[in-house]
């Protein structure tokens, strides 16, 4: 049976920032299908020219108040790298466990507000918290959990006050970060929970699959997210440097976000893919979160991707105590982490890998330190291009069997599967036109 | 004139209240409201004209109200109130029956014992009835005790007036001489128009150096009436006055009422002029 | 009651001991100033700077903190309010001369009727270990003209004088003798000890020179006579009315109170929390007077709480010339300066 | 006292970051408290609901193409009560800066020639379009002003947002000032309310709530100058948070610049 459709999500709810899921379909044919990004432009790199290196992570983490410790840590690494500024072994592993920190705050926050209620039937977190409040005080205990350790270490989550380029201005005390072990160690069976959680609602997630090319950072000794080499399934490793090879913009009407490609149209990056291309890196507790969710790389259902972040949160816990751990044995002194930077004429790139995927920071400094260039690329533009080719493969897929309302109702799931942060997408940039 | 505060035990905190219950209320005007009120614990009160009581409404803060009820032992209080902000307004949002916290009284009130033999000159503008009605009820109640009474008192217009059923009271009395104004009339009003300086032409003579006046008001009517007053030749200690502050603690501490080195909850509100004066700050 | 001896090698028994009577607060680093601090375990013993030089606040916040609960109330109704004061058993230790005289001053206060409970409780609860000073600090203090280079009588319970490798320990209270008696870490002064002390107080009486080109006694005097001085509108040019030097200062006590609700908006607890003279709003009443509006009318006021109202309403001094104000303050405004100044504005003034 | 029903509340969000959301989320301890005592009608960040029917809207971000008037007015004609929430809402926030770019150069520089694809004129704080009643200062906004001010208007008072400088709540908190160590800040100048985030951990106070209704300038250039910076300088600080208020004016009289 041929069908129309005329679907028109206006201001899809439960994602950061504004986007419209238009689909048109006539006699069983889809003419239209796409993500249309409707958030305001926020032309943020043109903002970041002509500002001192001490201000620009603080104005870069504003891009997003969902990743904005992500957007610092790599604000940060492409100040470092501009200068040439090394920092110290105890600067390094608190950036760690900040971004391990960032990572479980915003999985959680995604897992458990933004698609777990599709998962329950609920049509939000709220009413979810009248039928299922077990559920949504683990949800924010960890979600606490989280931001209780960026306060700690810090100031805050949102926007952080003392993660600046060369180190940190504020050092914890030895008893703040015993304190926040315990608090960490309080959560230990919340995770274990969650993993219980969704996996209970797995078969909620419609089976659903695309080959696609996942690009990630990878690093030799760990399950990259802070730093290391830019991985492609389909096209090998690049330094961070050489981002540009595989990150090519362009830009879409429908969007005022670009859109990005490499090998093949579009590309995917995040959850899944760091999942795909590092999985046998994961910890243990990791290792073993992903066998009790049945996931296994490569998977190439972007509705598991939800997975790929709960399996995330697991490694992210017990790789932020790790961490910790390391931090209280060094015993350290405010001098051990005070920055020392000394501006100087060049380039600097920071790549880093924030929750939804690989985030590239790059600006040129002159000799004063004042930024003179700058360029940022963020993980829902990448994924934008990929969001619309899913979307497109999967309703000509679907379209003799269900409905309008249903359709409409997967397409949501699917695009929030993706964890789109529309308003950091809309930022900036000096783009290669294709 | 100071008269001092009964001392709570050491334990107690001073900024615990008593409960007061609201007897009754009454729209006066468009924005003030009276209040009649006993304390729960069946405990009276004991305080002198001029006093005045911390009111609070937990949740929205606490605020000086000046006692407008006669003076002495009695079981409740007297209070007129503008509504002007969140207390005031959350006072104003109660009804009879409802309970509220007070402390006090507070500050040092002015003895009328110390104006006896004398004549008495009243001035109110506005709101200042409130405070200024406690020392008239005095007089009035205890006449005996004073020589020529007189009452002068202006509002803005015939809708502003308080108390009315006391305005009637005074101007039918024959052992007082009362006086009223407003600034603006409307079609019913045939009393007199005009700032309240013009009302001092209408009153008997006193006789100067045997005269204690209280002037009660803005700070605006205060300057003019002071001027008519020292004009009629009294001295700057014969004309009383109650300052307006923004008030904390009432226990002479947390320094927003203070006037250099004068604590308006304790030392004040009720000042001479001279001293005033000498304050600078005071006006 | 005959001074004792505390050896150095004894402090951190003594501080473990005090540990034991109450909750201590101590001088600690916070580069580049110093704070005193509330010892959790015995491994903050090793932070303790008896060598500190002066603290961002004074140990007042113990006696009066920064933010108090007054009441609780459960809904509007005046029935449900509890007023409870916390006055836990807590020992002050290192406290400076100054600072002493700081304390006595804020008890004065607190106890003019009608007395303030809360913090005369807590001042009960409350003991006192006073630490001696060898010299000034910084250029802004001027103790010696305050007459707050020694201990006042009565206010700390045992005073020490670092001489060497041992406190000379005076004993000034009753509470201070039973202290000494009941802690087995001290030992009697003997005749090397007491030579010790003196030298001490020679090299104090060369170091604390001067600094106001008059006796303190006229102080009040000359700040009257300079009330209408410009002095105070060209200092005021300066001034950011940003409260830094009284939320510093060990003799100011103003204080806000208001109703901190939950989230229920019907109960919650009342509140006091440190004010400032300095602030815009402070003498602003509802309905928009200010009554001192001009930055210039609540900087004089300061000066005069500091030089001559607390004095004359508690006869303690009001600044005890720590030089806090004006060492915090980001304008630079100096008290001192200010004080010296007077002397020839109010000569000026009367010339004419 | 009869059972008041639930005040609604709503959000809104214009040209932002999110974050203030985000800061309302975490407040998580309060979180289900609060819902028990209001109702959360519209929240695009976390919940589907869509209705016009509340009393209390939150707008978050600033005011950033013309498109958006409309869209401001319906919240204006819906809510009671509307609350500007967080530094772009209050004061345009960081998204000023562009503003003294040039907007049509910043689109140039970000979308090249593809720049007229896409609308956006001058940020400017909400208050350019519609009538406020409260403003939650800062970027982001601090978890206890939130509370205040939801508790505030369910309870009927004024909400108690500070007046004074940071310096204030910095002194409290017995930082040492970022000025002793050699560094400087604007805490002196900007409103407080956040507890002195910043310089309690080491960073210096950019004013992101603002500046206090009066702050003696001349005494900000003053210290600034003794720091060694030039007016310049001074401004750039400014304008990173209050880029729509010219420096020599405070707020309350400032004109909006526009380009
Ligand atoms: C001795 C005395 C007697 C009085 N007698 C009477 C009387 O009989 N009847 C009467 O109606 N009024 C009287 N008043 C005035 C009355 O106390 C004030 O109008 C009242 O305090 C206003 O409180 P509010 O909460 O309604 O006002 P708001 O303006 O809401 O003030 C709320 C609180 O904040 C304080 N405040 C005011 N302005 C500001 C500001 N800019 N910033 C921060 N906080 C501020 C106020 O002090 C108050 O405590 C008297 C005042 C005094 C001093
Ligand atoms: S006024 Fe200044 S110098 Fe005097 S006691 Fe206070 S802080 Fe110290
Ligand atoms: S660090 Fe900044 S906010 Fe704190 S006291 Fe110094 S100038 Fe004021
Ligand atoms: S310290 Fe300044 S910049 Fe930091 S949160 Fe407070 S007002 Fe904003």
């Amino acid at each position: 049976m041929a069908k129309d459709l005329d679907i028109n999500v206006h201001h899809l709810t439960r994602v950061e920032g504004h986007g419209n899921i238009v689909v048109r379909a006539a006699d069983g044919t889809v003419e239209k299908c796409v993500l249309e990004i409707v958030e305001t432009p926020r032309v943020f790199e043109s903002m970041i020219e002509g500002l001192n290196w001490s201000d620009t992570s603080l104005l870069t983490c504003r891009i997003c108040g969902i990743c904005s410790v992500g957007h610092t840590l790599a604000s940060i690494q492409a100040t470092d790298n501009a200068f040439g500024t090394e920092i110290t072994e105890a600067s390094y592993v608190m950036r760690q466990i900040m971004c391990m920190a960032e990572q479980m705050q915003s999985h959680t926050l995604h897992v458990y507000f933004l698609a777990a209620p599709d998962a329950f039937d609920a049509p939000s977190v709220i009413p979810l918290a009248g039928s299922h409040p077990e559920v949504v005080k683990r949800a924010l205990k960890l979600k606490k959990l989280a931001n209780t350790i960026c306060d700690v270490l810090c100031g805050r989550h949102i926007h952080p006050i003392s993660l600046r380029p060369g180190g940190f201005t504020y050092l914890p005390s030895k008893r703040a970060l015993v304190g926040l072990k315990q608090t960490i160690l309080d959560c230990y069976e919340d995770i274990e929970a969650t993993v219980e959680t969704i996996a209970s609602v797995a078969d909620k997630f419609p089976g659903f699959e695309r080959e696609r090319e996942d690009i990630s950072l990878t690093h030799p000794d760990e399950y990259a997210f802070y730093n290391g080499r830019i991985k492609s399934s389909k096209a090998g490793e690049i330094d961070t440097a050489d981002y540009e090879q595989f990150i090519k913009e362009k830009c879409v009407k429908h969007s005022t976000s670009k859109h990005a490609y490499n090998v093949d149209e579009s590309f995917a990056v995040g959850a899944l893919a760091r999942f795909n291309n590092n999985a046998d890196q994961l910890n243990e507790q990791g290792k073993a979160a992903a066998e009790a969710l049945g996931l296994t790389a490569p998977c190439y259902n972007p509705f598991a991707n939800n997975f790929a972040q709960t399996v995330e949160i697991v490694h992210c816990y017990h790789e932020a105590l790790k961490w910790l751990d390391k931090l209280i044995a060094m015993d350290l002194s405010e001098a051990d982490v005070t920055p020392n930077v000394v501006p100087r004429a060049g380039r600097g790139i920071g790549v880093t890998e924030v929750p939804r995927g690989m985030l590239v920071h790059d600006y040129t400094y002159d000799d004063a330190g004042v930024c003179t260039q700058a360029n940022c690329i963020i993980p829902t533009g990448m994924n934008l291009g990929n969001i619309d080719r899913d979307m497109q493969t999967y309703v000509p897929s679907v379209i003799d069997q269900r409905s309008q309302d249903e359709i409409a109702h997967d397409l949501e799931m699917m695009v929030r599967a993706y964890d789109p942060c529309i308003s950091c997408s809309v930022h900036l940039l000096n783009v290669e036109w294709v | 004139m100071t008269q001092a505060m009964a001392q709570p035990p050491a334990e107690t905190s001073p900024y615990l209240p008593r409960v007061g219950r609201i007897d009754e209320v009454r729209q006066f005007t468009e924005t003030d409201k009276y209040f009649r009120l006993s304390f729960a614990d069946g405990q009276g009160i004991r305080f002198l004209p001029g006093q005045f009581l911390e009111v609070s409404v937990f949740g929205i803060g606490e605020a000086p109200i000046s006692l407008c009820s006669a003076p002495g032992d009695q079981a409740g209080v007297e209070m007129c109130i503008r509504r002007i902000g969140d207390v005031t307004g959350a006072l104003h949002n109660l009804e009879a029956g409802a309970t509220v916290g007070l402390r006090g009284p507070f500050g040092n009130g002015f003895d009328m014992d110390e104006a006896a033999g004398k004549d008495l000159l009243f001035v109110a503008g506005g709101l200042g009835l409130a405070p200024c009605r406690g020392f008239i009820l005095d007089a009035l109640n205890r006449r005996d005790e004073f020589r020529r009474v007189t009452i002068l008192y202006g509002a803005r217009t015939p809708s502003d007036l308080l108390f009315a059923d006391d305005l009637k009271q005074w101007d039918q009395r024959d052992d007082c001489d009362f006086h009223v104004t407003v600034d603006r009339g409307d079609e019913n009003w045939t009393g007199n128009t005009g700032v309240i300086t013009t009302l001092f032409k209408k009153m008997p003579k006193l006789e100067p150096a045997n005269t204690v006046a209280f002037i009660i008001g803005p700070p605006i009517m205060f300057k003019f009436a002071v001027l008519e007053a020292l004009a009629m030749g009294l001295r700057k200690n014969q004309i009383y006055c109650s300052l307006e502050r923004r008030m904390k603690c009432g226990l002479g501490k947390c320094g927003h009422c203070q006037i250099r080195n004068v604590y308006v909850c304790q030392e004040g509100p009720i000042f001479s002029y001279a001293e005033v004066m000498r304050l600078r700050e005071g006006i | 009651m005959l001074p004792h001896i505390l050896p150095k090698e004894n402090f951190d028994d003594f501080v473990a001991w005090l540990m034991t009577q109450g909750r201590v607060a101590a001088p600690v680093a916070k580069a580049p100033n110093f704070s005193f601090d509330v010892l959790v375990d015995k491994d903050d013993i090793a932070r303790i700077r008896m060598d500190y030089d002066v603290t961002i606040l004074p140990p007042k916040k113990y006696l009066l903190p920064s933010y108090e609960t007054l009441l609780d109330f459960n809904g509007p109704a005046p029935e449900n309010v509890r007023a409870e004061i916390d006055a836990r058993p807590t020992v002050l230790l290192g406290v400076h001369p100054y600072d002493l005289h700081g304390l006595q001053t804020t008890v004065a206060a607190f106890s003019q009727d009608p007395a303030d409970a809360s913090v005369l409780a807590r001042r009960k609860a409350t003991r006192v270990i006073g630490l001696n000073i060898a010299s000034y600090a910084n250029d802004e203090q001027f103790m010696a003209d305050m007459g707050t280079v020694d201990p006042p009588d009565g206010v700390a319970d045992l005073f020490l004088t670092d001489i060497g490798d041992r406190y000379f320990v005076e004993i000034g209270t009753e509470a201070g003798s039973e202290m000494r008696r009941a802690c087995d870490c001290f030992r009697p002064a003997g005749p090397e000890d007491h030579r010790a002390r003196q030298e001490y107080d020679e090299r104090k009486a060369a170091n604390f020179k001067k600094r106001l080109p008059y006796h303190v006694r006229y102080l009040p005097e000359l700040l009257e006579a300079s009330y209408d001085s410009l002095l105070w509108d060209a200092v005021a040019r300066r001034c950011f009315s940003c409260g830094t030097c009284t939320n510093v200062c060990p003799t100011c006590y103003c204080f806000d109170v208001h109703d901190n609700l939950n989230i229920d908006a019907a109960s919650g607890v009342r509140e006091r929390m440190w004010d400032s003279c300095q602030l815009e709003v402070f003498a602003e009443v509802a309905g928009g007077e200010n009554f001192r509006e001009q930055t210039a009318s609540r900087l004089r006021h300061r000066m005069f709480r500091k030089g001559k109202y607390i004095l004359e309403r508690t006869g303690k001094p009001g600044c005890v010339g720590c030089g806090r104000c004006s060492v915090h303050c980001v304008a630079n405004i100096s008290i001192l300066e200010a004080f010296q100044q007077i002397a020839g504005e109010a000569a000026e003034m009367h010339a004419t | 006292m009869a059972e008041k029903p639930k005040l609604k509340v709503s959000f809104h969000d214009f040209t932002s970051c999110e974050g203030c959301q985000l800061q309302f989320l975490n407040c998580e301890d309060e979180l289900l408290d609060i819902l028990g005592h209001v109702e959360i009608v519209q929240f695009r960040e976390a919940i589907d609901d869509k209705s016009d029917e509340y009393d209390i809207a939150f707008i978050e971000g600033a005011f950033t193409r013309e498109s958006d008037r409309a869209r401001l007015e319906h919240i204006r004609k819906c809510a009671k009560v509307v609350i500007a929430f967080g530094a772009c809402a209050c004061t345009g926030g960081l998204n000023v800066l562009k503003n003294y770019r040039g907007v049509k150069e910043a689109m140039r520089t970000v979308y090249g020639d593809q720049a007229d694809w896409y609308e956006t004129s001058v940020a400017l704080p909400v208050e350019a379009a519609i009538k406020v009643d409260y403003k939650i200062h800062g970027c982001p906004v601090p978890k206890q002003e939130i509370l205040e001010v939801v508790k505030s208007v369910v309870a009927g008072r004024t909400p108690r947002i500070p007046d004074y400088p940071v310096c204030v709540e910095c002194k409290l908190k017995e930082n040492a000032c970022l000025f002793h160590k050699g560094q400087y800040c604007l805490g002196p100048i900007a409103r407080a309310g956040c507890g002195a985030w910043c310089p309690s951990y080491g960073g210096r106070c950019y004013a992101c709530r603002g500046l206090i209704s009066d702050p003696n300038n001349n005494a900000a250039k003053d210290v600034l100058e003794e720091f060694g910076l030039t007016v310049e300088d001074i401004m750039q600080e400014f304008r990173l948070f209050n880029g729509v208020y010219d420096v020599a004016q405070p707020p309350d009289n400032a004109h909006v610049k526009s380009c």
